[in-house]
């Protein structure tokens, strides 16, 4: 369990230094079943940060969000650190950041925060409604402890977590400089039981599937920005020149996208979940990003985003790679 | 349809080996079917799986890259990396639901034009299986 | 205007009974509602409460053709739409409808949208008005409301049993009497009305615009701004999902020799979205951005058109993945802006 | 030039009748006129023939064309040719784009009306990639003016004098302690029965004291590394325990040597013995002896007798040096020669001939020492001799057999090996020469007397009352268990009288084909040559550039490339020669302008490309982004070789190999992609 007046002192410490720029985490949301990102520049702000099931969100993602300024003539670059609250699966998106030299590890705080699961916002809602006041979450045993528009309610922990957690392998943070709490014992396994059930239909069933998924899709790209592992500069999804997908919407040109997607993440994806969060027509985005983490670790043993040292997937190989369909 | 369909190969062929195995398959005169066009790029390592995608969605019912032997690659490893990342993406389209028998990938070197017929007739053979892959197809038609 | 009732297990009847018209209704993909056209009229269902996507989309699609050319050719073949047909839009939201009544000021303004136009004209509004308002639902601070007849043709209350019809307009009554519609009594108005006030009290959310649109621009360069716009992804969900927001791109898609002009949906939220070609971009970062979107809907777009371009439909609340609200928003531009005079 | 319009020349060749008969030209022709961006289309028997090439240079010049296509064979064969046109004609050379219509068209396909659709689609696609094409650069590299030639057997030696005469540096590297290789073991040479060892000795010693070449005998090449002109080799010279300085190649050493006389010499093919410190043969060059260290007792068990090393003692100039190692040196040179020859069949693979159990059963490489007047026997073709080389008795009954491990698929060459009939032939003679009273046979296959000077000399030896049958025998059995009875019998069907027969011979030679060099791999791995399918090294091209390789600056000669006689290995020496010296001479190369670049604005630094690049020609530097210090990749375009592995590993497509960028392929795919 997290002590959250912990976790606020060892956040204003941090804040407090002068070569820190900014500390990501969780604050209170203005309604309903999530928290909110909390971006804070200074000690005071401390106090805003939460830690509870609520807080679903990657704060990783927004080392990367952040946008290097053009510097005025004769000033120098805002070269201080950034601070971040990483759940277990969080950590993941910085260790593949570091190993993609996305920043250096000294360019990074890291406060490590062990976690026991957080709630899926459409799970919740389909059991106790919509609100709009925020909803206070406590994990108390196998049940979540909810407090909706003042009333307390209880829901069964197993029902409410999110899929990541279910089969959540990494509580505790892979990397950090300090953990705020006491790590946990590990509970989930991944048998990546949804992938085999899934890879029972026929192609023309998937494909079925999927178009009637991706006909939903409005090419908001939310799925693509919250993603920690996606901040090229210029994303070859909206290139112009040259233009390998098309802005237009249509069952082709958003297949095509959500395959670059899941190209581009193969052998990358940390499995935060975020993209199939964020979507606005519950397009079950992770099922793709799922298919390519079991087979880069069936096909190749590799598991992104836990070794610092490793070499990116793709850019290395074995000379016993398999190839058992190439003629 | 699927009867009288033709399917259509797009090749992706690196320079050293499988282009010159194609060719060798020219000066032989092995004759082989139409279906096959060729894009000639200098290494297996070259072929953006993206490629693939862009090529099934401009209406090509299957595809095929070809390479150097593992260990003969005129750049070392090209197609080290190329086979990584070809059976990957072949996995990936496979779950989105396209047939894997439309991704097809081999390794032809330059003194196997007799081979390259063969690979040629297998890949046309698996697409014609799978059948016209209009679903995928970029909507051109009904702009 | 008329006031017509018919039985809620006649929908499909109902709905059926129009021949001459393209019937379009929320449609449900999983989860997921929207707008689309009836193919099956028992498929129509009250049962929703407010479509995820807007339907903006019926009248400013996502996607559409200009015209066709191919390369080194002068001559290009142009896409109009073909709108001869009449289309009932039925089962929209008053706040929906009234999103038509204020982007339509935009695309007749300084020179008309045919593509827009031609397909306002030709549809006519059937609303559904609201018995359960959604959570963060905030129309009545815009001059709507769950009953409102802003923009409609006729609006129907869901009473249960009997769905009651009230028609606004002409082209609303025609199709009234098209559908057969028997004659409303007063028993349905009194539930009309009873059912839309309790609609007003289950809103729980609001904003008192006041002044708003005369001070936003006075914060231009204040920092608030940056509470938000730091966690903001630059995704296009609260854009895309704003049934008033109706910027778009045009883009030509090339295949081969052959192209397509086409123009489909924008967001200022995207930081191409400014970007010129010299590579300067006035709207570098998500501030930019973030407060371009609030300031146009509730200062640039007053300014020009004397009315919010916003109608508290909540969507752009409810699907923020990161909690951008934009009540909140205007609550912190009010305090900043108290502050900011305090200290003048 | 890029910048302006496209103004695009369409050339469609008939190349005789070999496309025109199956691809409908005209038809082509004007579906290409059609195309957006063609000026010009036109049609002409032979594309690749000056008249060709003029009518090119003059659209350029006349209506000032700036992109060209030559729809005609594969770019691999003319794609030079033309470039070079569109220079002559002062246009950038990269604006050509190649339609192979012939190797992958009209000769593959037999259905006119589809091929003729193809050869368009095919044009239209290269149509659309010239409108995005862009001038290059060709930028010139130094060439170190110095050849690598590894092997020194004749072919190697041969270049290496062509090159030395030509006044440049030559480093000669051959793995055994001598040079000579496979020449120096033969006796006469057919047709002409001119001495082997003769004609080859002179020009052995030219190769040790010729001043532009520095011979590297007993030494291997250890690694390989850099581009055309400008190779760095490292060679490891394996210590020979002598100090080749104080050696004077007086021999008392190996006649002290414990083991004198007890190790089977490779040079004589086992059939003579040597010493454990040794001189190959007696005219090796150089002349100075070197320890075997795995026979040696001193460098294998670490002791020699109770006295210590009897060649030590011996050695009055006190150049034995057990204490010596290896050393590698570091060379740089502008061109490699490969010549590492064959070896010959291994005869105990076709165990039917029993060459493992009899001693009178001998291969033909066996043959030249036995009959070598200065091999073990001093020329008498003595068998059945005893451990001291006494005794011996001289066969009667010979038979010479064809195509042992040649033209033979049970043991996976299906090649034929080219010298064997004519050297059974001489060997024939030989035997007809010293045994005049001899019985003769020879069962072959076929008689291939191709050569000049052949047929006359086969004819000549069956004149000589050498018998042919023709027959390929399936066994060579002892008669009897008898000891003291050599006679072999000889199981063969005469094809010409269908006849099958058991003959008596006392003597029998496999003529054993040539073989790939069993260590073919390591060199194949050092160089990154390629393997046609008979295991030999492939040249660039079978018919045009028949001593290059795939890898610039890197040549062919002698047998390493496939079966030769000396004429023919001296001849191509004397072309990889020439070819070196071109580069050599010019002193000047074009290095690949097809190379990967970056738009570093989009590099997001990641470093994948720099991972993936196999010749290390990327790296990460610092980038000043409007005041950020940032990480981008950046490619030394010296060593990149335009792979593009890079552009496929990368994810914004920030770095792009030219002429294969992207932009430039998609429009490929989109026309080839659409069904016809």
């Amino acid at each position: 369990m997290v002590d959250e007046t912990i976790l606020r002192e060892k956040a204003r410490e941090v804040l407090a230094r002068d070569d820190v720029r900014r500390l990501i985490g969780w604050k209170r949301g203005t309604y309903g079943y999530e928290s909110a990102p909390a971006v804070l520049k200074d000690a005071s702000q401390a106090d805003e940060l939460i830690f509870d099931p609520t807080c679903v969100q990657n704060p990783a993602s927004f080392i990367t969000l952040e946008e290097k300024l053009p510097v005025p003539r004769g000033q120098d670059p805002d070269t201080r650190k950034v601070a971040v609250l990483v759940k277990g699966c969080d950590s993941r998106a910085v260790v593949q950041q570091l190993v993609e030299k996305a920043y250096t590890r000294d360019g990074v705080i890291v406060l490590g925060v062990p976690c026991t699961g957080v709630v899926d916002r459409r799970k919740a809602q389909k059991m106790f409604g919509d609100t709009s006041e925020p909803v206070m979450i406590k994990e108390e045993g196998d049940k979540f402890v909810f407090i909706i528009d003042g009333e307390t309610r209880e829901g069964p922990r197993a029902e409410l977590l999110a899929d990541k957690c279910v089969r959540c392998r990494f509580p505790n943070p892979l990397v950090y400089d300090e953990l705020v709490a006491d790590e946990v014992a590990v509970w989930g396994a991944d048998e990546f039981a949804d992938v085999d059930e899934f890879e029972k239909m026929s192609p023309p069933e998937k494909w079925k599937f999927w178009e009637e998924q991706f006909s939903k899709c409005i090419r908001c790209y939310s799925c693509r920005n919250v993603c920690p592992m996606c901040y090229c500069l210029e994303c070859v999804v909206t290139k112009q020149k040259p233009q390998w997908t098309r802005r237009s919407t249509d069952v082709s040109e958003n297949t095509a996208y959500h395959i670059q997607r899941a190209w581009h993440l193969s052998g990358r994806c940390i499995e935060c979940g975020e993209c199939e969060r964020v979507c606005p027509v519950d397009i079950p985005i992770t099922t793709l990003n799922r298919k390519m983490t079991r087979d880069v670790k069936e096909l190749f043993s590799y598991e992104p985003g836990v070794d610092v040292e490793a070499e990116p997937l793709l850019s290395c190989y074995n000379p016993q790679d398999p190839e058992e369909y190439i003629m | 349809m699927s009867e009288e369909y033709e399917p259509n190969i797009l090749a992706f062929l690196c320079n050293w080996c499988s282009y010159a195995g194609a060719d060798l398959a020219g000066t032989s005169r092995t004759h082989y079917l139409p279906n096959i066009k060729i894009i000639r790029v200098m290494c297996s390592g070259r072929v953006n799986p993206l490629f693939l995608v862009n090529a099934l969605q401009q209406g090509a019912d299957g595809v095929l890259i070809s390479g150097c032997h593992p260990g003969d690659c005129h750049y070392l490893e090209g197609n080290f990396y190329a086979r990584r990342r070809f059976m990957l993406m072949r996995k990936l389209l496979e779950h989105v639901g396209v047939d894997p028998g439309r991704v097809n990938m081999s390794w032809v070197s330059a003194s196997e034009g007799a081979k390259f017929k063969e690979v040629i007739d297998e890949t046309v053979a698996k697409a014609k299986e799978a059948g016209p892959m209009d679903q995928f197809r970029r909507r051109q038609l009904n702009w | 205007m008329g006031d017509y009732k018919f039985a809620k297990d006649k929908l499909a009847e109902v709905v059926g009974a129009l021949k001459d018209y393209e019937v379009f209704a929320p449609a449900a993909v999983g989860d997921v509602l929207r707008f689309k056209e009836v193919e099956d009229a028992s498929s129509v269902s009250f049962d929703f409460k407010n479509t995820n996507v807007p339907p903006k989309e019926l009248m400013f699609p996502e996607t559409e053709t200009l015209f066709k050319f191919r390369v080194g050719k002068t001559d290009i073949e142009p896409a109009v739409p073909d709108e001869s047909k009449k289309r009932l839009v039925f089962g929209i939201r008053p706040c929906d409808a009234m999103a038509y009544t204020i982007v339509e000021k935009l695309y007749s303004w300084d020179y008309p949208d045919p593509y827009f136009e031609k397909r306002r004209e030709s549809s006519v509004l059937f609303g559904l008005a609201c018995s359960e308002p959604v959570p963060n639902c905030f129309c009545t601070s815009l001059g709507g409301g769950p009953g409102s007849e802003q923009g409609l043709d006729a609006l129907m209350f869901d009473l249960g049993e009997t769905v009651y019809v009230k028609t606004i307009t002409d082209a609303g009554d025609t199709v009234a009497k098209a559908m057969g519609l028997e004659a409303a009594a007063d028993a349905e108005k009194k539930a009309a009305a009873a059912q839309e006030k309790d609609a007003l009290g289950k809103i729980k959310r609001s904003i008192d615009t006041e002044g708003i649109p005369e001070k936003l621009p006075s914060l231009y360069d204040h920092p608030f701004w940056e509470q938000f716009s730091d966690r903001c992804l630059s995704c296009g969900i609260c854009t895309f999902l704003c049934p008033t927001c109706h910027c778009f791109d045009i883009q030509d898609e090339m295949e081969a020799f052959d192209g397509r002009r086409a123009r489909m949906w924008d967001t200022c939220m995207f930081p191409e979205y400014t970007l010129h070609t010299s590579g300067h971009n006035p709207r570098p970062t998500r501030k930019e951005r973030t407060r371009n979107r609030i300031s146009h809907k509730y200062s640039y777009f007053p300014e020009k058109f004397d009315v919010i371009a916003c109608v508290g439909c909540g969507r752009c609340i409810n699907y923020c993945p990161v909690n951008i609200d934009i009540l909140d928003i205007l609550e912190k531009s009010k305090q900043a802006e108290a502050k900011e005079a305090k200290t003048a | 030039m890029s910048s302006r319009r496209p103004k695009i020349g369409v050339y469609v060749c008939h190349c005789g009748i070999n496309i025109g008969s199956v691809v409908d030209v005209p038809a082509v022709v004007e579906y290409a006129s059609s195309l957006p961006g063609v000026a010009i289309a036109r049609e002409y028997t032979y594309m690749c023939s000056d008249p060709g090439q003029n009518l090119v240079k003059e659209d350029i010049k006349t209506s000032g064309l700036n992109r060209v296509i030559v729809a005609s064979c594969s770019p691999r064969m003319h794609e030079p040719t033309f470039r070079k046109t569109l220079k002559e004609a002062g246009l950038n050379p990269y604006f050509l784009e190649m339609a192979n219509i012939r190797e992958q068209c009209s000769w593959v396909h037999e259905d006119h009306a589809e091929a003729t659709e193809k050869a368009k689609k095919l044009v239209e696609a290269a149509v659309a990639k010239a409108l995005v094409l862009e001038a290059l650069e060709e930028k010139e590299v130094d060439v170190i003016p110095s050849c690598l030639v590894i092997g020194a057997g004749i072919a190697g030696i041969q270049a290496a004098l062509d090159i030395a005469d030509a006044g440049f540096k030559v480093y000669v590297v051959e793995k055994t302690p001598s040079v000579g290789g496979h020449m120096s073991q033969l006796d006469k040479t057919f047709p002409t029965l001119d001495c082997s060892a003769c004609i080859l000795t002179p020009k052995m010693v030219d190769v040790a004291n010729h001043p532009n070449i520095e011979l590297m005998t007993y030494s291997q090449v250890e690694a390989v590394e850099g581009y055309v002109g400008n190779f760095k080799a490292t060679i490891r010279k394996k210590a020979r325990y002598v100090d080749v300085s104080k050696c004077t190649g007086c021999g008392v050493c190996a006649e002290n040597c414990r083991l004198a006389g007890r190790i089977p010499s490779e040079f004589d093919e086992n059939i003579g013995m040597r010493s454990a410190i040794y001189l190959p043969f007696p005219q090796a060059v150089p002349a100075k002896y070197t320890i075997d260290p795995e026979r040696c007792l001193q460098l294998s068990k670490g002791k020699c007798g109770k006295e210590g090393p009897a060649c030590a003692e011996a050695c009055t100039a006190g150049a034995v040096n057990f204490e010596q190692e290896d050393e590698l040196v570091d060379i740089e040179c502008g061109t490699i020669i490969v010549a590492t020859g064959y070896d010959v069949f291994d005869a105990a693979r076709k165990p039917e001939y029993a060459w493992s159990d009899y001693a009178n059963v001998i291969t033909g490489l066996e043959f030249e020492r036995l009959v070598s007047a200065s091999g073990p026997t001093g020329g008498k073709p003595l068998l059945g001799r005893d451990k001291k080389g006494e005794g011996g008795y001289l066969p009667q009954k010979v038979a010479f057999i064809h195509c042992v491990g040649s033209r033979d698929k049970s043991v996976g060459n299906e090649y034929c090996s080219r010298v064997c009939c004519m050297y059974l032939a001489k060997q024939a003679h030989l035997i007809r020469d010293k045994l005049p009273e001899a019985d003769i046979t020879v069962y072959y296959m076929d008689v291939r007397a191709f050569g000049k000077g052949f047929e006359e000399f086969y004819d000549r030896v069956r004149r000589e009352g050498v018998r042919y049958v023709r027959g390929n025998p399936s066994e060579v059995f002892k008669k009897n268990a008898d000891p003291e009875d050599h006679t072999l019998i000889v199981k063969v069907e005469d094809t010409l009288t269908a006849q099958a027969l058991e003959a008596e011979h006392d003597m029998v030679v496999l003529g054993v084909g040539l073989e790939p060099r069993h260590d073919v791999r390591e060199i194949i791995d050092l160089f990154k040559l390629s393997q046609s399918t008979d295991g030999f090294f492939m040249e660039a091209h079978p018919k045009l550039r028949p001593v290059d390789t795939a890898s610039d600056g890197i040549f062919l000669a002698g047998c390493c490339q496939g079966p030769k006689d000396i004429p023919d290995t001296v001849a191509q020496a004397k072309g990889a020669a020439s070819s070196a010296l071109i580069l050599i001479a010019s002193g000047k190369v074009n290095v690949e302008a097809q190379v990967s670049f970056v738009t570093s604005s989009e590099c997001r630094g990641c470093g994948f490309c720099v991972e993936v690049c196999p010749f290390g020609a990327i790296e990460l530097v610092d980038e000043n982004r409007m005041g950020n210090i940032v990480k981008v990749a950046l490619v030394n375009e010296a060593l990149c070789k335009g792979c593009g592995s890079c552009a496929a590993a990368c994810l914004s497509g920030a770095i792009q190999p030219r002429s294969f960028k992207d932009e430039q392929i998609l429009p490929q795919i989109a026309v080839l992609g659409v069904r016809t």
